[in-house]
């Protein structure tokens, strides 16, 4: 058998093995995480990072609905 | 007078080779197949547009400052070169079409010290890159262009249906075999006698089975540049024929039967999964294959940017102005390496070929494995979405889901196929890794 | 105490010349022009404030790294860059405008490998190169930024009009006269000994008379980047001052009874035609002027994106963020130019000059072509759409169109303006293509 | 006649020729291939390269349609 | 056999030192306080990303090519970078963590010639930069990133409110107190034998006080590059934690008559004086503090574009697609400094320290500001928008506007604390220009 | 007096000095500036940038509106 041939071969064999036990983890890694999350963490809690992250937001634009007569007053420019 | 003359000898007209006409009515026709047939023309309008580019002659558009400057091949330019390339060469001598050889071989195999000497004297004398050798040296030569475009991919990407069944990830894992499969193809090719491949040209023919853009250029860039063309028009013309290559080995492989097998209904997937996930990959890719993290690292940082759902602007970026424009400059570039000297050769019709065989095998081995795993499993996969795991993302699981409706009218498989169709972008990656890994890059 | 002293000699108050505080006035007069007349704002807005910015003295942001190692004279500095650039230095000597200047002549002078020994010195004294002279080589100095302009506007034309009637774009060849007429012009101020320019210098001066702006910029920066500046503010100045420049020009040079003249309705455009024009184009290139490529490449590129219809999304970044973003950065690159010691030159008045008699030629030739094409022909041409043959897109058409409506309120001229309007900028950009090859690029 | 004086001239004689004799040709392309167009592709045909790239797309809408009802059951996450 | 050994030799696993585990698991808390608490998400999202690959062991996405050929220490690379580096070496040694740390040391220490000579050999040998290590040198080396982002904000920054009522820009310049009051901490520490810093390090650490994203990666960049990491997640980190710090502060230092004293309503404010601000800001920068330029022109550049309305095509682009892009990048490269070697030190939890210190002394001398214009002044500041004077924009004006309605719910402080909110941006701007002057750039 | 502290002492004088320096002069420029503005182009003017701009590009809208009629007739590709 050739160099290259060999060479492919183990490169077959090394190659596709490690895709397939990295696959393989994957699969595990991914099924806990689930598991995981369902348990500690279930449905209402998933919109959390983005409800987090929104207060802030709409904090402001409950502020901003507010403020909206008192600056309206002073703002000649058309565009803002 | 001589002025006309020169404009005349000057001309494309008069220089033009056979070659670069043959290579402009190649380009002319993948143009024709992107805009007419719709052949992903995102990436083959701007290749096929790059390739004609590449080959006006006397342009000298995909050349850097010095390959201009040995084109040309005045005399004093020429002996000022071949002080810093260690080429012989006296001022009075005869100019043959060997002696340009000499030096262009003499360029290709310079360390980068000599290649940056030469680069001065051709601009001291008023010769510049390309604009293409330009484009292609900032957006490939550099990586950054796949891993970009692989960045906005990943901000597109939706894991959902992955997560709901993390076992078809193995489908994803199965259809790799189309790459693995072709290395061995090209080296027997070699073996044979047909063709001559080294086992770096057979690895970057192989990325084809990972029905993968970027990725495919990513490794050819790395592995074998010199056929970069030629990997990344089989690649993409692949991609737009995989409704016409996967359906018959589909239906080959499995009985009708099988292709009526309804599966159950995916569960719904919590946010948090969707946040973790792409976190998860990359600590597994920096604990078991550090080769792929500029690929998989890239991939895993669009996808967390679209789901954490707190940069939706970086997001948007990624998934449009950013990606757009990437797509451009890397369209334009492989075009430039669709120049006549490197692109009508043998080794193009070797990988028009293999990249074939590389789709038909990934497709085939992803659909038995789906078969194998229904022997061990009370939970039956429609074998029909193990052919998605070559990804060709989305357009193989819409294959899937087409020839699961062809066969069962309420069968609808695409949400089904789309886990194995994202896990084949993963599995491609890690291959690259690999190979990257195993031919010390 | 000392500190003190040193943010005062070190202030811009300190420092600031007599030429500085000119330039800097022209800048703010430029940005009353873009902001408050409508002069080419896109375009003007940032080169007025690059240019206030080149002007800021001690900043040097328009300097490179050695330029400003020159500025800020330290002696050992010096002696260090007297070594490489070959320049006679005592460390002791003391050290006058002139010594400053001979470094400076040394450096402009020095082959590619010197400027870099030279950069390398400078960085290691801790000097960098300035913000607009980075902007300015990645942009302009590798010629993409005007290329890409270039693809944006290809991809915001609409050759349907000059579809319809294609004899027009003889129009948008005899407006560029203007060009070639200037060149003559600047080469006669030579001759009487008004001012001193050299036929590099005076091609980039007809340049202006394209009446487009990335291409002026284009060919100023291959054959006089020296006048970059005033060649690019001409420009864009006389392209705003176009409904002023022609209107008394297409008067004087047609009768009433021309102007009335009504054009038959163009007649519909196939798609398909849309389609294949931007590629029979670029083969023309290919076949007759390869130096022109880069600058039609780009445009037709930008053209196809546009017509093909497939690639939507690659031409709406083309119009949208990309062009914009390459906008900001030329015209920031461009106001680098606008130096005090490189603007505040008897040339600059050439340049304005010759630029202004540019358009007014380009102008005048193209109605003349007009009325001489009418001598042949049956369907008459009205001779007013002529001017438009200049460019200056789409302006000079609606010039074109409002002269008309002047002459007759029924007679609508702008669609037919189109056709030459558009031709002017193919036209414009071949004769750079010419320039390049004729002087030796 | 000064070098330059020369110089120009003959860059103008040479520039204007080729830009007519090039935008010249360009007029004789164009008609032609406006009337290859019009004689073998005429006006429905033009949508083509549009409609031709379509069908994949609506072909996609159309399964969106069908598959919205099933996927909107489990899709719990508010934005997609 | 030896490719599985080389796989598992070669894989992160058992490469990983403790320090990558410990950089790691602190990226993963910056993601979690970004996505899930909303820490500043848009950097701290690519920072805490970009800090987990640079810490992928054997992966090198954060080194230079010659670093990561120094860190791969085969004994003929070695050798060849002996020579270039003049680092004593024998093929035949055993090659020990001291040989490689005289390696990089000579590395870090070489001139600019020596380090392209070391790149070219690296090269040679097949060794690249990492991904990471290009964004930095592109954005961040070359300091454009951080100018671009200032381009954006100044673009999304209105200064009607600063006009409406001028006088408040003195809270802005007392807020910078922070910034030198935390450089002479950063001394004490020093002579208090408690850790050590050089004076660079202690400005390039004051500046946190700035509160200013892009301002803190500018000067860091430009003073001590190696601290870039740490002050820039200090930075952003505590411009999150703005709401937690601030109002302690103000409720300490005011009395709740003050707090609840009503300002004057804002005057309208004409679209002229919106549009000669910027242009003046960088009038005065030209002629007093030339080194303040680059950041203060960008900025100055931003605001003109939204302000003129002329170029809104152009203010849309800096506003969205390019300051995400650029966003991105950024975010990318400051990860880049988050190595396990940077970050794990003692001097890292100073900068933690000092950046609070710097925050809170800010705030304090803010408000004292107010306090004291009050004493002359019969038109009364409420004292809770002097705090806005750090920048931290907007956050820390929404932080007065809440402290003010919690002691008058009918207080609304907002516009009246955007004055001093925005003066603080210039402030820090100001500062920097002033310290890169006095320690000499 | 340690070096490192006297370098951060004359940082801290010479550095909040300028800024206030320069802060106290923007403070007055900006005043004096706007005073200017309120003389010679009070509130009527301030849209001027922008409509002074604008004519050409409602000249256009206008011209359109004329030209659409004849337009549409010749125009057969749907997307424009
Ligand atoms: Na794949
Ligand atoms: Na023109
Ligand atoms: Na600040």
């Amino acid at each position: 058998m050739s160099d290259l041939m060999s060479n492919a071969v183990d490169l077959m064999m090394v190659g596709m093995g490690f895709v397939f036990v990295f696959l393989v983890i994957l699969v595990f890694v991914t099924t806990f995480m689930s598991k995981m999350v369902l348990k500690y963490a279930p449905a209402p809690e998933p919109k959390a990072p983005v409800t987090t992250a929104k207060p802030a937001a709409s904090d402001d634009a409950q502020l901003l609905a507010v403020l909206s007569a008192a600056v309206a007053k002073y703002r000649s420019d058309h565009k803002k | 007078m001589e002025n006309i003359l020169n404009l005349w000898t000057g001309s494309g007209l008069y220089n033009i080779t056979a070659g670069q006409v043959a290579m402009i009515v190649v380009c002319l026709f993948l143009l024709y197949l992107a805009v007419k047939k719709g052949f992903e023309p995102l990436l083959l309008v701007p290749i096929g547009f790059g390739g004609i580019l590449a080959n006006i002659p006397e342009a000298g558009l995909a050349l850097t400052a010095v390959e201009n400057a040995i084109h040309f091949h005045k005399p004093e330019v020429l002996l000022a070169l071949s002080e810093v390339l260690k080429v012989p060469f006296d001022v009075g001598q005869e100019i043959t079409k060997e002696t340009l050889v000499a030096f262009k071989e003499a360029y290709k195999a310079a360390d980068s010290a000599t290649v940056a000497s030469a680069m001065n004297v051709a601009r001291d004398f008023g010769y510049g890159n390309g604009m293409l050798a330009n484009f292609y040296s900032v957006v490939i030569g550099s990586t950054v262009g796949p891993l970009l475009i692989f960045m906005g991919v990943g901000a597109m990407t939706d894991f959902g249906p992955l997560l709901a069944n993390p076992k078809t990830i193995l489908l994803g894992a199965a259809a790799q075999f189309g790459i693995f499969g072709t290395v061995l193809g090209a080296a027997l090719l070699t073996s044979s006698g047909l063709m001559e491949f080294s086992i770096y040209e057979a690895a970057a023919i192989g990325i084809i089975g990972g029905a993968d853009g970027p990725t495919s250029i990513y490794v050819a860039s790395v592995l074998a540049p010199h056929l970069l063309g030629a990997i990344a028009v089989a690649a993409y013309s692949y991609m737009a024929l995989v409704p016409v290559i996967q359906p018959p080995i589909m239906n080959a492989l499995t009985t009708a039967e099988e292709r009526k097998i309804q599966m159950v209904q995916l569960r719904p997937v919590n946010q948090l999964e969707k946040i973790l996930f792409p976190v998860a990959v990359l600590i597994l890719v920096a604990l078991f294959l550090p080769d792929a993290a500029p690929l998989l690292g890239m991939f895993c940082f669009g996808n967390l940017m679209k789901e954490c759902g707190v940069v939706d602007r970086l997001s948007d970026t990624a998934q449009n102005a950013l990606i757009n424009t990437v797509t451009i400059f890397l369209g334009l570039s492989v075009g430039s390496k669709l120049g006549a000297d490197k692109f009508l050769d043998l080794q193009t019709l070797g990988i028009l070929v293999l990249g074939m065989v590389a789709f038909a095998v990934g497709t085939g081995t992803g659909v038995l494995m789906a078969k194998l795993m229904n022997l061990f499993s009370t939970n039956k996969i429609n074998p029909l979405i193990g052919s998605a795991g070559v990804s060709a993302v989305p357009m193989a699981a819409r294959v899937s889901n087409k020839v699961g409706l062809d066969n069962n009218p309420q069968n609808f498989l695409l949400m089904h196929a789309m886990g194995p169709n994202v896990a084949g972008v993963i599995g491609s990656a890690v291959a690259a890794g690999v190979m990257i890994k195993f031919l010390g890059g």
